[in-house]
């Protein structure tokens, strides 16, 4: 068993990786949409994150789905927020700014109804200070753009060659699991110029209230996330990793420990993201990027991939 | 059972205020939980920081020791006592019925105080409006209004059935006036106390906390007669403090995330006024 | 909270349904590959589910999948059996005589490795007593078949095209959760001839193990069940209600208790079956089988649909 | 804390007989739990059912309090006293990690006795092969050993260090011989014993139960002196109770379920004798 992490020391980072060119501190990142600057520095230092991944951000401020927005499951929750976000010139000067100042390496996610949404965003993020951007074309919550890029390969693949002509900024695409082939889509968004892919954002599921008989969101259905969802993360990174040896695979899904953040590594991930856990233990992230240090103390071998950029498969 | 997961053996709150941070989820001794109603609990537990910090209407997440059962049920402060807080809930699920079980010598996980409490600042004779569940925080206000030479607090409280909280609120509040259903509803008990209101010696400001319909009903009451109101509101949430945008309302000013922005706003933020 | 019920105790039903016109004592079934007559007998009265569906039979004896073929994930398991069974000339002398002695409603489900294997198998089922034939073109652990008819409109309504004209039996087609667009694949099965559709098998997963850096199934990758599907479970039967109002569903899913038995049948399924519940509670089908059946009294207007043969929704 | 969702409250032992069925998962009380060695545990627990019919290698499935850990966790049932029912466990992993801190007063979910025992009805000196955690189907076979006339019970243990079983397997056993790593393995054991077993009153049979390469070496030991042999294999397990086809191993005649058709083979049945 582990050894419990006190995420309020100060602590030096062991093990850093690298992802499409960006040095991270150590493998473990924040993952969009459970992470807000304003909301999360309060519990630890956010510049201590091998990244933090901001929440979806869109050419004018979303207003997302209606309340209620939430429901659980077993070891699981399902949300609809529906990409609700300031707008991304509101992010500019508000959230990206304050990350910077603190020295935090920012992964920008983006979102779009529709190609010419993702390319303003991209555009307008060319010359900004962030790291890396991640383009979610697997958000189960919207009807347009989200999720129905993220399942077409030839749609996928024309938004991204298009937005690879307007940023030098390293793209990352991020897929979802609601698909019957990812290898075929996870080519698409390679060929299409993506440096780096993420999965998984999350599985479309939903509750039912048993005393009304009526579903508990409001949008009826929303994404299935946490620990409930980690084997399904696991064997998506896993196949694309075996379809594609060599494209930086950010590994997302029910983690919520350095355990299961090494299982990702191991499956071929360069590095992770936390999600839910967050939403219940604000200082999740931190923790499982403490547990994942002292655990690949033990692993030279992973841990020298990983700073070298590679993958264990 | 704390969930093994996640709970830190050390000291969160000291080592966090040792590091400049606010503490976050962490393990606390529970003190008494009792029966105070067919479903209703009152649950005390043993948290200095919150103690010293929550305001009224302000809330604390409390977390399932179920590893099955993972996002956060918040609840407002009801009452502080030294270290010891106290939370009042009714039974609705099975995380409330989880804590029903809770005794003395267990622990039990929570974090906070979250949000935003009530205005209190100006001196004014409190009404303090609930609608069932609505009572905790406004209980609180009245146990903080007591030790105030400047302000006084008007209890009107809606119950289903059983009165509750009259007992409680009453060692607090100058005045205790309630009604149940069977009745009628909060408006008439205000409509009953207007008078008075309206000619006592402090001018009266509404909080009140219950559920949707009701603190419509309560707002337009106050606004209708130009009375300051401050509503905390109810929202499904996935984190309690602002990173997930699950909890909003419709604010004049857009959705708005209720754990953060609220749980109080105003009539006038909600654009109730128009 | 409900009243615990004892499974051991004698139990009129007071609340049956119909699925494609076949009378079940009560909504609750067995979910294949989880339910042998030989384990299950010795806990409890197998002719008192509303139905038990068997393992998926094959034109010949199949072996499955090297071990091991299980493994554990947050409130789930993940297998990789292969389906392994004797075959279909062994069922019908050994298992389905025995469950039809007692007295049991059963629903074989049939497996194959291509369309002749399928038709094969129906062929020798077509004067069997077993009441219906669940086809399963959604298991994610076999190379042929399997899955891959599964995922593939048209070659899913070809094959149950075929089918149809083989046998009279209500044909049940268990659809996969690991698929871009589930309604097009239930159409084609309905389009086909399919009598009802059944949903979900199993989610595509795995685990590593952290002390070798492997998968832990010697397939490296299994089928996902048990409580954490729960919710991606409900959201299929209430997509494809939403889209086939008429056509009687199967729900399946992470079903262990009366509450999220009733959950599916509010999603809009005229039955349900119980899978992993049972590997961890021998007894889990009948307690849910018993739940909902007193849940039901209190829902008048629900348990009459059900008993018409009608959906909630 | 027993899991809430599928515990009966009810005598599921005593409500299955009545009913003539095989009584499935239920909740016992822990009797006790100690440290045998370095991360091995011996539970004790109180079943009158599987204290009244389990038989040496028949196996008990053991389950998590953790409602997110679902799976049955198989053990060897080591020693009966009354209703009292021994386990012997080395920690492994989340299930086995929790199990060790399961104490007298404590309930733990359990499901059994399963699968076939060993075949002990000739008189014979039984020889107990066991290597590591192998040992509890033989210990418990030395116990029923002793009580009879007909035959004796020679122990063979091999241990990766610590000789945590010999005391143990002394109280029955009419001979103990045990070997550490350091040493060498239990076929230099056997090698050391040969001629007394062969020369003895009685004629050897095997029992053997270890990791999967020491089954081996002890079968085409045994398979090369003509020595009857009996092997209790492991599988990573389903359910136990031979509804799901996960616990396979290869035999002669074909993949067959070790959960009941096991966990005891020959190595005749296990196609090691081609
Ligand atoms: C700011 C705030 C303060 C509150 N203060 C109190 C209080 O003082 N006393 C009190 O009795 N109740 C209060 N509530 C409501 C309380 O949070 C819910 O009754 C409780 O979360 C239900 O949990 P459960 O596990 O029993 O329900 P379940 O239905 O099992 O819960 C499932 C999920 O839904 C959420 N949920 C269910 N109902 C509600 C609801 N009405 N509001 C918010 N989330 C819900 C749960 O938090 C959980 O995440 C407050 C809610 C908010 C937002
Ligand atoms: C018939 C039989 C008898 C056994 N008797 C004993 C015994 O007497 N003493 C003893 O110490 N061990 C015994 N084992 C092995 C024991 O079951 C595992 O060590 C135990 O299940 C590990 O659980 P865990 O939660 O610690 O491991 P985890 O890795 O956390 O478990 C995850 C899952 O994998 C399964 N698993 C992991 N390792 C094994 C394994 N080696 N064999 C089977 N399943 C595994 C678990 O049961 C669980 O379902 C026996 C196994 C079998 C099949
Ligand atoms: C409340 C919530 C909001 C989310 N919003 C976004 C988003 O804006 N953009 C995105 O790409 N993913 C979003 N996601 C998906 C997560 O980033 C992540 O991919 C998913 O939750 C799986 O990881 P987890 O199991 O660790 O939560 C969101 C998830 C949650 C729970
Ligand atoms: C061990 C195991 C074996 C299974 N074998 C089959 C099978 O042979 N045919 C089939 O259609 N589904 C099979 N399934 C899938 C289940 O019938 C069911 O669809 C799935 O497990 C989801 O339900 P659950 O969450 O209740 O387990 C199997 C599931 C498990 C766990
Ligand atoms: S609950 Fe997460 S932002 Fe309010
Ligand atoms: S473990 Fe299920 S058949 Fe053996």
């Amino acid at each position: 068993m582990n050894k419990q992490v006190n995420v309020y020391e100060p602590h030096e980072w062991k093990h850093s990786t690298i992802v499409a060119g960006v040095e991270w501190k150590n493998p473990v990142g924040t993952a969009s949409g459970t992470f807000q600057y304003d909301a999360c520095h309060w519990f630890y230092d956010v510049s201590q994150m091998g990244a933090v991944t901001t929440k979806g951000v869109s050419p004018v401020p979303w207003e997302g789905n209606p309340g209620p927005r939430t429901t659980e499951s077993p070891s699981g929750t399902v949300n609809s927020v529906g990409l609700q976000n300031p707008g991304v010139d509101h992010y500019l000067v508000d959230e990206l700014p304050k990350l910077k100042k603190e020295g935090a390496t920012v992964i920008t996610n983006v979102a779009g109804h529709c190609d010419d949404d993702y390319a303003e965003v991209v555009a307008k993020l060319a010359d900004c200070p962030a790291d890396m951007l991640e383009i979610n074309v697997s958000c189960p919550n919207v009807t347009h753009g989200g999720m129905s890029v993220g399942t077409d390969p030839v749609a996928l693949n024309r938004l991204i060659t298009r937005l690879r002509h307007i940023t030098s900024k390293p793209l990352i695409v991020k897929l979802t699991p609601n698909v019957t082939d990812i290898v075929s889509i996870a080519k698409a968004a390679v060929d299409g110029g993506a440096d780096a892919l993420s999965m998984i954002n999350t599985l479309v599921g939903m509750r039912i209230d048993i005393r009304t008989g009526e579903p508990i969101l409001a949008n009826r259905t929303g994404g299935v996330s946490g620990p409930a969802v980690l084997p399904v993360g696991l064997s998506f990174v896993w196949r694309v990793r075996q379809a594609l040896p060599d494209i930086p695979i950010i590994g997302i899904g029910g983690i919520d420990s350095g355990e299961k953040a090494l299982e990702y590594l191991y499956a071929g991930a360069n590095a992770v993201e936390v999600g839910a856990a967050a939403l219940y233990e604000p200082t999740a992230p931190m923790r499982v990027a403490r547990e994942l240090d002292d655990l690949l103390d033990s692993r030279p071998q992973l841990a020298a991939k990983l700073a070298a950029g590679q993958t264990w498969r | 059972m704390a969930n093994a997961t996640f709970i830190p053996t050390f000291d969160v709150t000291a080592e966090a205020s040792r590091a400049g941070r606010f503490p976050g989820r962490r393990t606390v001794p529970v003190v008494d939980n009792r029966r105070l109603s067919d479903g209703i609990y009152r649950l005390t537990f043993r948290d200095s920081y919150i103690a010293g910090h929550a305001k009224p209407a302000q809330f604390v997440d409390v977390y399932s020791a179920d590893p099955t059962r993972l996002m956060p049920r918040p609840f407002g402060v009801s009452e502080v006592e030294g270290d010891d807080v106290s939370l009042i809930f009714a039974v609705v699920g099975k995380g409330t019925e989880e804590f029903s079980h809770l005794a003395a010598g267990d622990t039990v996980d929570v974090m906070g105080p979250l949000g935003k409490g009530f205005d209190m600042k100006a001196p004014a004779n409190y009404v303090l409006v609930a609608g069932g569940l609505g009572v905790p925080p406004l209980l609180y206000a009245a146990q903080k209004l007591a030790l105030r030479d400047d302000a006084t607090a008007t209890a009107a409280f809606g119950y289903r059935d059983e009165r509750f909280a009259d007992d409680l609120v009453a060692k607090y509040a100058e005045r205790v006036e309630s009604i149940t259903n069977a009745q009628g509803n909060v408006v008439d008990l205000l409509n009953s106390i207007e008078d008075s209101l309206i000619h006592g010696d402090l001018p009266p400001v509404i909080l009140s906390c219950g559920p949707m319909p009701m603190m419509r009903a309560v707002a337009s009451w106050a606004l209708a007669r130009g009375i300051p109101c401050q509503l905390s509101l109810e929202a499904r949430m996935g984190c309690g403090y602002g990173t997930c945008y699950v909890c909003v309302v419709d604010t004049a000013a857009g959705r708005q995330k209720v754990c953060v922005a609220g749980p109080v706003f105003t009539p006038e933020q909600l654009g109730w006024d128009k």
